[in-house]
């Protein structure tokens, strides 16, 4: 934990119920400059909630949500987009008419300046995910990886400064994994916050600095993975087994 | 997985021999086919009955490029065309005949009242869900209509205003009069095209791909930073605006304007056009628009009988080309670049 | 055409699609009968035909603009037959007047049609059927010795409607008698079963109609389900159906005046009715005999103005002095309106009966 | 009293539009398909009535009017509508059911004219419903019978049963119900004779009360297409429900205000709810 | 048509090709057999035509060639809603259940097929099997967690009692308790003789819980075998684990950073 990195993203006492359904209860979480923080737990904890409070596309019912500073909570989605905290969904949401191409520019225009490198950098990413050969092709007719590979890259492409990921890798080949691992990594080191939403084990534990639980609505733990998949009680709610029988947390 | 790497490079060069060559068909666009087609109508027609039939074309060709842009582009269903279409007709009727306004400002200023409705109605319903905008735009439609029956004193109630004059511009010593229908297609012709190419600006302008971002998919165009509720409203106030000048010349060619200008009527004719035509396809909603005009006069039916023979066109025009003519188009195209795809890997 | 052969074009705007559609039919009928009497007796003038050309305007104003002007300026008629809905034949006057066309009004009752033509401005547009002004003076004088007093006033929302309603009011207040309310239906309303509940409630003692065609059978009829029990006047239709309506007991006492009745009793009407009636299978209406009516004074002036010129017609028509079939005259004033009868009618156990007549 | 007999009135009219919207309601439902021809249909179906009643009495005249106008549906269903890509794009089907309307109603006037026309007074049910101080024509008070009778059915089989479970599983997700193993073809077939027959019973129970013509159905299809919006998209409950709101609203606002009240009145209380409640009243919302 | 014989396979593919547009076959002449009682995984890269594979089988893409026979029976022919009759059944990928239905509706609907007395038996099996979503019943299926959906989505298959079940990529949002709780289930159905293909990206995971391994690569079947011998073959570990000297693309051209980077 690099304590001494100042606070990019603040969340505190954040809450959301549906209809009675608790999904959030005053979860509170610090995102550092230059990190890459996991956020786990089990099905239905209230991950992809707590994102869409963050990003604007729901509204919580209490809490906060600071941008180095400043409070955006209530602030609109798009604004919230262009101030630099950019996200992407669990379900595939793609401009179905709009070619793989297309889809690259629209984040580029909508989220930075095109410059003069952003033609690399388009070209970089369809080849790094092996789209380049659909960068004309409508992306209502790709696999569901490769739509999945399309949002993600349409939201590295951008290069925003804070890097919000809804289950990124869920549906990709490994092969590609390795790509996206490598990818923030190196997006990380220039500068980029991350956090990140996964099921992936190795992932996050190869990936994040820091990782917060989340389980049913509530804050379980929190930590560096080595300490976390030690937890009890998130081998319990997370991992599905005791933590005596553990062999590949790795 | 060499063949994947191999491959890759022989496929772009072949998408990329499929984009269009820099030829001058590629400079200037699809643009003499209609310039020459709106020249050529007026210069050539001398017969008053298909100097009518050619200014309704033109009529239509306006409002399906409007609507197009509003429903094929952005996605917004919007009944309130035909509202836009008679508060331009009567706000220009009612400042020629009430206080005799210089005309063309008179017509600029109908279209700016239309944008000033659509831009209140907008800023209400532009964020809403697509049936809540659906009904209230049909609404404000059917409203606009009891309240030009009602505001005797300004739209002269259900009577409207009629006996409406030529339209005529005098710019200093010039005098230009539009009492002819030939003179008046002229006029029509010129502003169809104008118009034409102000909403194909829009289109082909990097506005024009966030315009489809939204319809496809609106949450994610607001996670790309895209104020979309700001792009809708723009758009259909844009639209309300080059609708509203339709209608003022619409009416100005028919010499009265009364309530029945909010019929459904007129929005059956843009939804055949554009969804006929291909919905966010440009120029085939244009064909699709001049061939609907044309049509009912090649079709010298008794009037019950050829609206039931567009029923019938209308039905299985959908059945066998679901897209309409744009879609299917682009439907071919993209099948065909998918087979190089196949072929080339 | 105009240039002296061939047949002389008569081009007749009148609703054939929409709510008053079966008027616009049955004008129709009343047209082509007198055309084809006309041609019969050897065509209009130097044995040359006339030939109708017909085109619908929905009864609503821009359609009948457009219609006027397609009949002018591509069927290039000689004179024009328009256009039975007041509305519409206001919207059609300036441009027979801009194309020097004659226009010969039959059926439309609106008082600002005729404040308009003749010295009004319009020399082209002529009205050889009473308006709605004259009507309901007649109408109202005959009400003022009857026993309703407060009267309701329900009318279709077109022109029609709205100045005939004004001009039955004014009449109304003019003897006496009190409005308990106006109502204004749109064209096509279904449902009356509202109106006809307020008016069992508010002291109405009669209903006065300015209703016309499908809305008019649907009132009818729903107030006879609805036990209305009120005596119905104003423009009520004694035709057709209608009648079988009327016929009950609720409705008695119930009076309307017209400008026809197909029970008047002149010899000239009654051949009308029976060819009318063999041609057609049912007796004609007011529509039928104005559009028949409409022929016959254009023939007259096309006789005496010696051919198919508009403006040697219009010019024609000014001078006409016609006997009309109900026996009053046809014989324009300074605002090229006609003065012919008009009829007070009642439903005297279960049919109508002429009370009486007034010249206009 | 005159309140009463203005409840009675909006009752009335609010049973018609509940018929209307509840078959709109099914056919939006299940196969997605925003049916402008509703209000041809509902012409239709008077005009069954308004032949077969004469011959076969007011009953079994309802009956075989509502299974013929049952059967055209199935007719269109496959005729035309099977036929369909299955994404079912709204904008796509509201056309063509535009132009199956364009047919119907000028067909009918080419047929029939387009003069009104009602039924003769002899097969209309004579009498009236007497409800203490207002009285009701029993042909207006069958309409409330038959509708609510009809309607209460319709929910027994929308909410208990498989297929009512199926249809609306159709509606929501044509590939889910394809994967667990229904037959979208089936289930649209059943909800186009459903919806349709809807309509056919509406234009049948208002043939003894309305004059019947061509035209009938025009206004009414946009009064329904609303209140179904307003009702929640393809809820049958919620339709229902507006259908009668709607129904009292009309009749109240016609009553104590002008017949002009009572238009702007519906027009400014479906923009007041679509603000307040952009998905209607009663739909139920999912994320996503 | 040919009879069952013990020998016949539960499900047998020949030559099989299907895709999207018209000519451009997006699965090619795959042919394969898988014996009832096993489960068998389709691994492969994104966009290989694992999915379309999957969807073929049941009838949802457009069919350009070859067979499938289902226990002897060719189902080629039929619409998908009769080849769940024939005892085929798809868990598709991503969401695909009825989003306005409870949980309880969703797997109502599930057992469609199933005789009316089996029925509520059969949603009371599949709550057992699946405690997570005993709690949620009543409430919408659209308003689940994705992988609550997910889950749903794998009981209700389940519950209407296939014959072969088809399911694409099983553990696509799942927590890894969830993920182990699914593939742990399907070895048991299998157990009760039923044929599972799935379709995984999480292939050691997924290979582990199988009997069979197929590798599809670009529409076609790369290799087959037990599914060991894939998880363990070196070129395999290749194929999805990456490292391949020289296909690493380059470091991101990160020159300059977002412009909102402060
Ligand atoms: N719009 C909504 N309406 C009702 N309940 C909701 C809504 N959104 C989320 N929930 C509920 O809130 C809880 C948290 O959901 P959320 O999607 O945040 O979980 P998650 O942690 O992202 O799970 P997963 O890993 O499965 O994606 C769940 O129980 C879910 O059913
Ligand atoms: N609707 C469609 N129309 C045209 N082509 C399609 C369509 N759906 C998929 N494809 C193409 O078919 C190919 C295979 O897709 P498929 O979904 O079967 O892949 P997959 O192996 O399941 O990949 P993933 O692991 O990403 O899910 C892809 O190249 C894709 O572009
Ligand atoms: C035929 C009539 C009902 C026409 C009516 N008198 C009018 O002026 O519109
Ligand atoms: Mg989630
Ligand atoms: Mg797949």
């Amino acid at each position: 934990m690099t304590a001494t990195a100042t606070p990019v993203l603040e969340v505190s006492g954040l809450g959301k119920s549906f209809l009675g359904v608790a999904a959030l209860q005053d979860v509170g979480f610090t995102l550092r400059e230059g990190s890459v923080l996991g956020l786990i737990g089990p099905n239905g904890s209230g991950k992809s909630t707590a994102l869409d409070c963050i990003t604007g596309f729901t509204r919580p019912d209490s809490g906060q949500v600071r941008l180095r500073g400043r409070d955006i909570s209530g602030r609109p989605a798009h604004q919230i987009a262009r101030s630099g905290l950019v996200r992407t969904f669990q379900t595939i949401r793609l401009y179905d008419e709009l070619t793989v191409g297309e889809h690259l520019g629209l984040a580029l225009r909508g989220l930075s300046a095109e410059d003069a490198g952003s033609d690399d950098l388009r070209q970089y990413w369809l080849e790094a995910f092996k789209l380049l050969r659909f960068r004309d092709a409508p992306a209502g007719i790709l696999s569901y990886g490769q739509k999945k590979l399309v949002a993600l890259a349409a939201v590295l492409v951008a290069r925003p400064a804070v890097v919000l990921l809804d289950e990124p890798l869920a549906g990709v080949n490994p092969l590609v994994i390795e790509v996206i691992d490598q990818a923030i990594k190196h997006a990380n080191e220039a500068g980029q916050t991350f956090l990140i939403i996964e099921h992936n084990v190795e992932f996050i534990t190869s990936c994040c600095a820091e990782v917060v639980v989340l389980d049913a609505g509530r804050k379980l733990a929190e930590g560096p993975p080595s300490v976390i998949w030690d937890d009890p009680a998130v081998y319990e709610a997370f991992l599905g087994r005791k933590a005596d029988d553990d062999d590949d947390t790795r | 997985m060499s063949v994947m790497a191999s491959s890759r490079r022989r496929v772009t060069g072949g998408l990329r021999a499929l984009s269009p060559r820099p030829t001058t068909a590629r400079r200037f666009g699809p643009w003499p086919v209609p310039i020459a087609f709106f020249v050529f109508v007026p210069l050539v027609l001398r017969n008053d009955y298909y100097i009518d039939v050619a200014s309704v074309a033109m009529t239509f060709v306006v409002l399906g490029a409007a609507f197009n842009l509003l429903y094929g582009y952005v996605g917004l269903l919007s009944f309130a065309q035909v509202a836009f279409f008679g508060i331009g007709g009567y706000a220009t009727a009612w400042l020629v005949t009430a206080t005799g306004l210089w005309q063309p400002l008179a017509f600029l200023a109908g279209g700016l009242v239309a944008a000033l409705a659509a831009t209140v109605v907008g800023l209400v319903t532009v964020r809403l869900s697509e049936g809540a905008f659906a009904i209230i735009t049909l609404s404000f439609t059917l409203l606009c209509a009891v309240v030009a029956a009602e505001w005797t004193s300004v739209t002269g109630g259900r009577q409207g205003i009629f006996g409406l004059p030529a339209p005529q511009f005098a710019i200093g010593a010039v005098e230009l009069e539009a009492v002819s229908p030939s003179q008046y297609l002229w006029l029509l012709s010129g502003f169809t095209l104008a118009a034409l190419w102000g909403m194909r600006r829009i289109v082909v302008s990097p506005v024009g791909k966030v315009l489809v971002a939204i319809r496809d998919n609106e949450a994610l165009a607001k996670a790309q930073g895209y104020s979309t509720n700001r792009y809708k409203l723009a758009v259909f106030v844009a639209s309300a605006f080059v609708t509203g000048i339709a209608g003022a010349l619409h009416v100005f060619r028919l010499t009265a304007i009364d309530p029945s200008v909010f019929d459904f009527y007129l929005m059956q004719v843009m939804l055949i056009v554009v969804i006929l035509g291909g919905a966010g396809t440009y120029w085939p909603v244009v064909v699709s628009a001049v061939a609907f005009a044309a049509l009912p006069e090649f079709l010298r039916l008794a009037d019950e009988a050829r609206l039931v023979l567009y029923g019938v066109l209308l039905v299985v025009g959908l059945v066998f080309t679901p897209q309409g003519l744009g879609g299917t188009l682009k439907e071919r195209a993209i099948r065909r670049r998918l087979r190089d795809l196949e072929e080339d890997s | 055409a105009g240039d002296g052969t061939g047949p002389i074009k008569i081009g007749l705007s009148t609703p054939l699609s929409g709510s008053a559609a079966s008027l616009g039919e049955s004008e129709r009928k009343g047209v082509e009968l007198a055309v084809a009497e006309v041609n019969d007796s050897g065509g209009a003038v130097g044995g040359r035909k006339l030939e109708l050309v017909a085109q619908d305007n929905a009864c609503n104003p821009t359609d009948g603009a457009s219609s006027v002007s397609k009949l002018i300026t591509q069927e290039k008629v000689s004179a024009l037959i328009a256009a039975l809905c007041s509305g519409v034949t206001l919207a059609a006057m300036p441009i027979a007047q801009r194309n020097k066309v004659p226009m010969v009004v039959a059926t439309s009752t609106s008082p600002d049609i005729s404040k308009a033509s003749g010295a009004g401005g319009n020399k082209f547009v002529f009205r050889i059927n009473p308006s709605d002004a004259n009507l309901a003076d007649a109408l109202a004088s005959h009400l003022a010795g009857g026993k309703a007093r407060k009267i309701a006033i329900l009318a279709e929302d077109s022109t029609y409607g709205r100045t005939g309603a004004e001009a039955l009011k004014q009449a109304l207040t003019k003897n006496e008698l009190s409005v308990t309310v106006t109502d204004y239906a749109a064209q096509g309303t279904s449902d009356f079963a509202t109106l006809i509940s307020k008016y069992r409630n508010n002291g109405t003692e009669a209903v006065a109609l300015y209703i016309s065609g499908a809305d008019h059978v649907g009132f009818l009829r729903q107030a006879a389900a609805a036990k209305l029990g009120l005596p119905l006047t104003g423009r009520v239709e004694l035709e057709g159906d209608n009648l079988t309506i009327l016929r009950d007991k609720q409705f008695a006492g119930s009076t309307s005046v017209y400008p026809y009745s197909s029970i008047v009793r002149t010899p000239e009407n009654e051949a009308f009715v029976k060819s009318f009636q063999s041609k057609y299978g049912a007796p004609p209406t007011y529509e039928a005999f104005e559009g028949y009516n409409a022929v016959k004074t254009l023939a007259d002036a096309i006789k005496r103005a010696g051919s198919g010129d508009a403006e040697a017609i219009q010019k024609a028509l000014e001078q006409t002095d016609l006997k009309s079939l109900t026996g009053g005259t046809i014989k324009f004033d300074a605002n090229n309106q006609a003065h012919d009868k008009a009829f007070i009618l009642e439903v005297r156990d279960g049919r109508p009966v002429v009370v009486a007549d007034v010249t206009t | 009293m005159y309140s009463v007999e203005l409840i009675v009135n909006g009752i009335v009219l609010g049973s018609g539009y509940a018929l209307l919207a509840a078959g709109l309601a099914v056919i939006f439902g299940v196969l997605n398909v925003v049916n402008f021809a509703h209000g041809a249909l509902y012409m239709l179906g008077a005009f069954a009535a308004l032949f077969l009643m004469p011959v076969t009495g007011y009953w079994l005249g309802l009956v075989l009017s509502t299974a013929l106008m049952a059967a055209a549906g199935v007719l269109l269903h496959e005729g035309i509508l099977r036929h369909l890509p299955p994404d079912g794009a709204f904008s796509r089907t509201m056309l063509l059911t535009l132009g199956l309307a364009m047919i119907i109603q000028n067909g009918a006037v080419l047929i029939w004219g387009a003069g009104p026309r009602q039924l003769p007074v002899e097969s209309v049910p004579a009498g009236q419903l007497d409800l203490g101080p207002v009285g009701v024509p029993l042909a207006r008070a069958w309409i409330v019978v038959v509708s609510a009778v009809t309607l209460g059915g319709l929910y027994l089989v929308l909410n208990r049963t498989q297929i009512g479970r199926a249809m609306r599983g159709v509606a929501q997700n044509p590939t889910a119900a394809l994967v667990v193993g229904i037959s979208p073809l089936r289930i649209g077939r059943f909800a186009m004779a459903l919806g349709v027959g809807l309509a056919g019973l509406a234009g049948a129970t208002m043939a003894p009360v309305f004059t019947v013509s061509p035209q009938m159905g025009i206004t009414i299809v946009f009064k329904v297409f609303a209140i179904v919006v307003i009702g929640g998209l393809g809820s049958v409950p919620g339709s229902v429900i507006v259908a009668f709101a709607v129904g009292m609203l009309e009749s109240f606002a016609g009553g104590y205000g002008s017949a002009i009240t009572q238009s702007v009145s519906v027009f400014a209380f479906m923009i007041l709810i679509m603000l307040v409640r952009p998905r209607g009243l009663f739909a139920r919302e999912v994320r996503v | 048509m040919m009879t069952t014989t013990p020998a016949e396979p539960a499900l047998r593919i020949e030559n099989f090709s299907a895709g999207y547009v018209a000519r451009v076959p997006i699965v090619n002449e795959v042919s394969h057999a898988v014996p009832a009682g096993q489960v068998a995984t389709v691994v492969g890269p994104n966009g290989a035509g694992k999915s379309s594979l999957l969807k073929g089988l049941y009838g949802l893409t457009r069919w350009s060639k070859g067979s499938v026979v289902v226990a002897g029976t060719e189902v080629t022919r039929l619409s998908a809603w009769e080849r769940l009759r024939a005892g085929l059944s798809l868990v598709p990928q991503g969401r695909c259940n009825f989003p306005y239905m409870t949980v309880r509706e969703n797997l109502q609907l599930g057992v469609a097929t199933l005789p009316r007395r089996q029925r509520e038996s059969s949603v009371a099996v599949a709550l057992a099997e699946f405690p997570a979503l005993e709690a949620h019943l009543g409430r919408m299926a659209g308003n689940l967690s994705g992988g609550q959906q997910q889950l749903l989505e794998i009981a209700m298959a389940m519950a209407a009692r296939p014959r072969i079940l088809l399911i694409d990529e099983p553990s696509l949002g799942l927590s890894p308790a969830a993920r182990r709780l699914v593939f742990d289930k399907l070895r048991q159905i299998a157990a009760t003789g039923v044929c599972v293909v799935m379709v995984e990206q999480n292939v050691v995971e997924g290979l582990a819980a199988s009997d069979l391994g197929i590798v599809m690569v670009e529409g076609r079947i790369h290799r087959t075998g037990t599914a060991d011998a894939i998880a363990n073959d070196p070129e395999m570990k290749q194929v999805f684990l990456g490292g391949r000297p020289g296909t690493e693309p380059a470091h991101a051209p990160h020159s300059t950073s977002g412009r909102d980077q402060t």
